[in-house]
């Protein structure tokens, strides 16, 4: 596979945690405009873990991943029993308030003679870990792809639990869930939290891949274009989302057939097919039809 | 495969072996047809030009780079030692992150943020994402 | 006399559940026809397939004999088929004035509209007492007057009320009963949807009786017993 | 103190142009009860076609008006054709996603028609700022406000004295009691979209004008403004949108003042944060949102 090919994938794959982060959210009936803020906190957390106090990646992504899901829960904490809209704008308030919190933030250090670290606007370079232990790009991609099976695998197994059930019973109907005895709030904490460790686990492996990291790279289109991949490939199952992202990301960009004019294709292309499925490619129904054909 | 396996399990924690920091420059002219531009690198390391390597340019915008990429494009070594050629068709003006993808005797990746316009390219002033107020 | 309103063989579904099976009814010009029937037989969807809210899956609804299956419900407005829907469906955020002005909002001629205005204020005076009112601030009972007035100002060939007389106190639904004897004095055609049979068929000149959505039995009110008819209207026609 | 008074008549210069843009907002959100993430990029599209307009023809200030007005309420027309009248008895997510897949189309092809990266644009007022008290206020602030007060007052005259109006409001209030009373929806709301769309055109030629450039930031830009200043007046409300767009343009011109630019807009979104966290009654008393999905 050339360069470019293993770009797609790698871009595929990392696009694809942020979009199942807006999807759990959305399967408990959540609508967040701000997981790119959580992917941010893992990107900016891994970098200064790695490249500030070399901290190897494993262990920084774990740290990470504990800092967005603390992120997640500072955010949810006081929102989560907002309905709906109201929702979703305060995830939106959120995220912009944490991608300027990171155009504030300057946190440097000489390490090897260089300075390196967050540095407001200007952005963080020298993201090397990876490059340093002369990973080749195809490596980084099984890498991010065996990740990303785990987290599928760990998804597709609570969805066929019985917590997959509760998850799903509170995203249609809350007041019900409730009455019948779910802690409503305390499990929309949880996924949120959860949700907030998958966007972070996204972000460590971005910086890891492109070794610089600005504040801009995690604004509000990242956060609607997650959200939207979600709702195109379907909410029927976990692979519904990494269907919208690879229908944006890897087929139409992979394609480079349309070139510049790619977005104009695929919002048409999203607009008609939300006529023809307002839930989505894999939504529940699909998702059935599938399984009774196969068991 | 077995580089990475080490790593994975292992996760040694090891103080980050800095590379000496590679310093990279571009000058840009614009062709006359729109958005393509001819382009010299000058790669240095420790202040010396570094020759004999592979590179490979692509650019992203900033805002959602994982989705708005272009097809990298080889450099092929210039006159002077340190300098590379190539051809960049970007799709648009305006502010683009260019991502050099370093290898043989160094492995590494640069991000350089530069400003494309009629004349040629500058480095971009990095203002913040929101936009100014007049 | 005269058929107004003549369905054959109506069929409604929501989905693939057919709610309507084939209803075939007339009302007769001038009359008040009344529809009996337990709950979830169809009444509702019968009147929201007629004022054309809902679409029908097959048959015709004939009113002065044009066939409006189908038609948006703004079109069938005009045409002169009026619906006072189930719990007074009002505007609660504006005053009863702007709710009556709305029911008009097909006429043209305001002299005419605020002439029928004050009419209905005389006919009902506690709209007159709380005219300047929001609609969401009235009892029940006025919401209910307020709903047929509304239909009213857009001067209707047909009325079709759905149970009116829901969830009012009693003295409330003689008043309710009163008005709707009154509209008939007047020459206004009613279909009238009702639990209160007992009440319906006072004053009622036929009635037809439906379950899991079909027609089984139509007659006049002395034709059967009252107690029979009520026993079949909810208690069902099982055959002994 | 000057220095006070100041912000405030810059704060309420640029929050009469948040108004325009939250109520064009409210309109759509108060009768179709759906979000329209295209409606920035609509005004955009407006913008550019005006631009383009200006590039190539000697144009007067008032026909760039029309022409932004009329592209923006073409583009408005047909993101209501293709992401609201497919979905309006469906789900308000599937037309809302719809709407974020036509703001990339439109972004697009008004960046590939016209891809420099900023555009002049003829400036509003020429003049001096008007002095007094020892105050300034630039000219195009100045039509800002009066606009923005012409359209409240032309407006309300609207909703609460034409039969329009009266539709309209019972569309809101009640839409299948609308229909019942002979009120064709379907109507109704395609006017209210150009109704909307046209109040944003209004709003992005005079954000254009009194900025003198255009960029493609303008259709993200004016969304997120729109959309910021509709919830802090309390989502759905006309007033609301009016009063909330003039508070976020004090906020933004206090905090600038006080903390410098990127504070202005952490001030902003904190307060809507907090403003939504705390959710006070007063901000639902107008409408009761059924959950967006």
């Amino acid at each position: 596979m050339d360069d470019y090919t293993i770009g797609v994938l790698t871009n595929v794959g990392l696009f694809s945690f942020l979009a199942l982060s807006a999807y759990l959210l959305l399967v408990v009936g959540e609508m967040s405009f701000g997981q790119q803020a959580f992917f941010g906190v893992g990107a900016y957390a891994g970098g200064v873990l790695t490249a500030l106090y070399g901290v190897s990646l494993p262990l920084a992504a774990l740290g990470a991943m504990a800092l967005g899901a603390l992120a997640a829960l500072a955010v949810g904490l006081p929102t989560l029993r907002l309905k709906g809209l109201y929702f979703a704008m305060s995830t939106l308030a959120a995220a912009e308030m944490a991608r300027i919190l990171f155009e504030l933030l300057i946190f440097q250090k000489t390490v090897g003679g260089e300075t390196v670290g967050p540095d407001g606007t200007q952005g963080f370079r020298g993201i090397r870990w990876v490059f340093e232990r002369g990973v080749e790009p195809v490596e980084y991609l099984a890498i991010i792809y065996a990740l990303l099976a785990a987290v599928l695998i760990a998804l597709l197994l609570i969805e066929r639990s019985r917590l997959g059930a509760v998850l799903r019973s509170v995203g249609s109907d809350s007041e019900l869930a409730s009455a019948l005895g779910v802690n409503v709030g305390r499990l929309k904490l949880g996924v949120a939290a959860a949700a907030g460790a998958l966007a972070a686990l996204g972000g460590v492996l971005y910086a890891h891949h492109n070794t610089y990291i600005e504040p801009r790279n995690f604004d509000i289109m990242l956060g609607v274009h997650s959200l939207a991949y979600a709702l195109i490939g379907g909410l029927g199952t976990a692979l519904g989302p990494l269907v919208g992202v690879a229908l944006d990301i890897g087929a139409l960009e992979g394609s480079q057939v349309f070139g510049g004019t790619r977005m104009i294709v695929f919002g048409g292309l999203v607009a008609v097919l939300l006529i023809l499925r307002p839930r989505g490619l894999l939504d529940e129904r699909a998702v059935q039809w599938i399984k009774a054909r196969f068991s | 495969m077995d580089k990475s396996a080490l790593f994975l399990i292992l996760g040694a924690a090891a103080l980050p072996l800095h590379a000496q920091g590679i310093k990279a420059e571009l000058d840009c002219r614009f062709t006359g047809t729109d958005f393509v531009y001819d382009c010299v690198v000058h790669l240095a390391r420790g202040g010396a030009p570094l020759a004999g390597a592979q590179v490979s340019i692509g650019a992203d915008m900033p805002s959602m780079p994982m989705a708005h990429n272009l097809k990298p494009v080889k450099a092929k070594p210039g006159a002077k030692p340190g300098d590379y050629e190539a051809r960049l068709d970007l799709e648009m003006t305006g502010e683009w992150a260019l991502k050099l993808r370093l290898a043989g005797p160094v492995r590494d990746q640069l991000v350089l943020h530069y400003e494309f316009d009629e004349k040629g390219a500058r480095p971009a002033l990095r203002r913040s994402g929101t936009p100014p107020r007049k | 006399m005269a058929a107004l309103l003549s369905i054959q063989d109506l069929v409604t579904a929501y989905g693939k559940i057919e709610a309507l099976k084939g209803v075939s009814l007339e009302v007769a010009e001038g009359s008040i026809t009344c529809l009996l029937g337990p709950n979830g037989a169809g009444k509702t969807t019968l009147l929201f397939t007629t004022a054309g809210v809902l679409k029908p899956r097959s048959g015709t609804i004939r009113f002065a004999g044009k066939d409006i299956a189908g038609h948006p419900p703004h079109r069938i407005v005009r045409t002169g088929i009026a619906l006072v829907p189930e719990n007074r469906l009002v505007f609660p955020q504006m005053t009863v004035i702007e709710n009556l002005r709305a029911g008009a909002y097909q006429r043209s001629g305001a002299g005419e509209i605020e002439a029928d205005i004050d009419r209905l204020m005389q006919r009902f005076p506690r709209l007159r007492e709380r005219a300047a009112q929001d609609a969401g601030t009235l009892s029940g009972g006025e919401q209910q007057m307020l709903a047929v007035a509304r239909a009213l100002m857009s001067r209707p060939k047909l009325l079709l009320m759905d149970e009116p007389s829901l969830g009012l106190a009693p003295l409330v639904v003689e008043e309710i009963f009163r008005i709707i004897s009154d509209l008939h004095r007047d020459g206004t055609t009613i279909l009238l949807v009702e639990q209160n049979a007992y009440m319906a068929l006072q004053v009622a000149q036929h009635f037809y009786l439906i379950e899991q959505g079909k027609v089984t039995f139509s007659g006049d009110p002395g034709s059967l017993e009252q107690d029979e008819v009520i026993r079949r209207a909810y208690l069902g026609t099982a055959r002994r | 103190m000057l220095d006070l008074a100041q912000n405030t008549l810059d704060g309420l210069a640029l929050g009469a142009s948040y108004s325009l843009l939250a109520l064009g907002f409210t309109l759509i959100f108060g009768v179709l009860r759906r979000m329209n993430l295209s409606y920035g990029p609509a005004v955009l599209f407006g913008c550019y076609c005006a631009t383009w307009t200006h590039l190539n023809f000697q144009a007067g200030l008032i026909a760039l008006a029309v022409v932004t007005i009329a592209a923006t309420v073409l583009a408005g027309a047909y993101v209501e054709r293709l992401c609201f009248a497919p979905h309006r008895r469906g789900s308000a997510v599937a037309a809302m996603v719809a709407s974020f897949a036509l703001w990339m189309q439109i972004e697009e092809v008004a960046m590939l028609a016209m891809p420099r990266h900023i555009y002049p644009f003829p400036q509003l007022f020429e003049g001096a700022p008007l002095q007094f008290a020892g105050l300034s206020l630039p000219g195009d602030a100045l039509v800002m406000l009066a606009a923005t007060a012409a359209v409240c007052v032309l407006l309300h005259r609207l909703l609460y004295r034409s039969r329009f109006g009266l539709a309209v409001r019972a569309a809101i209030d009640n839409p299948l009691a609308a229909s019942l009373a002979g009120i064709d929806l379907a109507r109704t709301f395609v006017l209210v979209f150009a109704l909307a769309s046209a109040i944003g055109g209004l709003a992005g030629y005079l954000i254009v004008a009194s900025h003198g450039q255009v960029t493609p930031m303008l259709g993200m830009w004016s969304t997120l403004k729109g959309l910021l200043a509709m919830m802090l007046g309390g989502l759905g409300s006309l007033p609301g949108a009016v009063l909330g767009g003039l508070a976020l343009g004090l906020i933004e011109a206090h905090s600038q003042w006080f903390f410098g630019p990127q504070a202005r807009d952490l001030v902003a979104y904190l307060l809507l944060f907090a403003l939504l966290a705390a959710r006070p009654a007063w901000m639902t008393r107008w409408t009761t949102i059924r959950s967006a999905s």
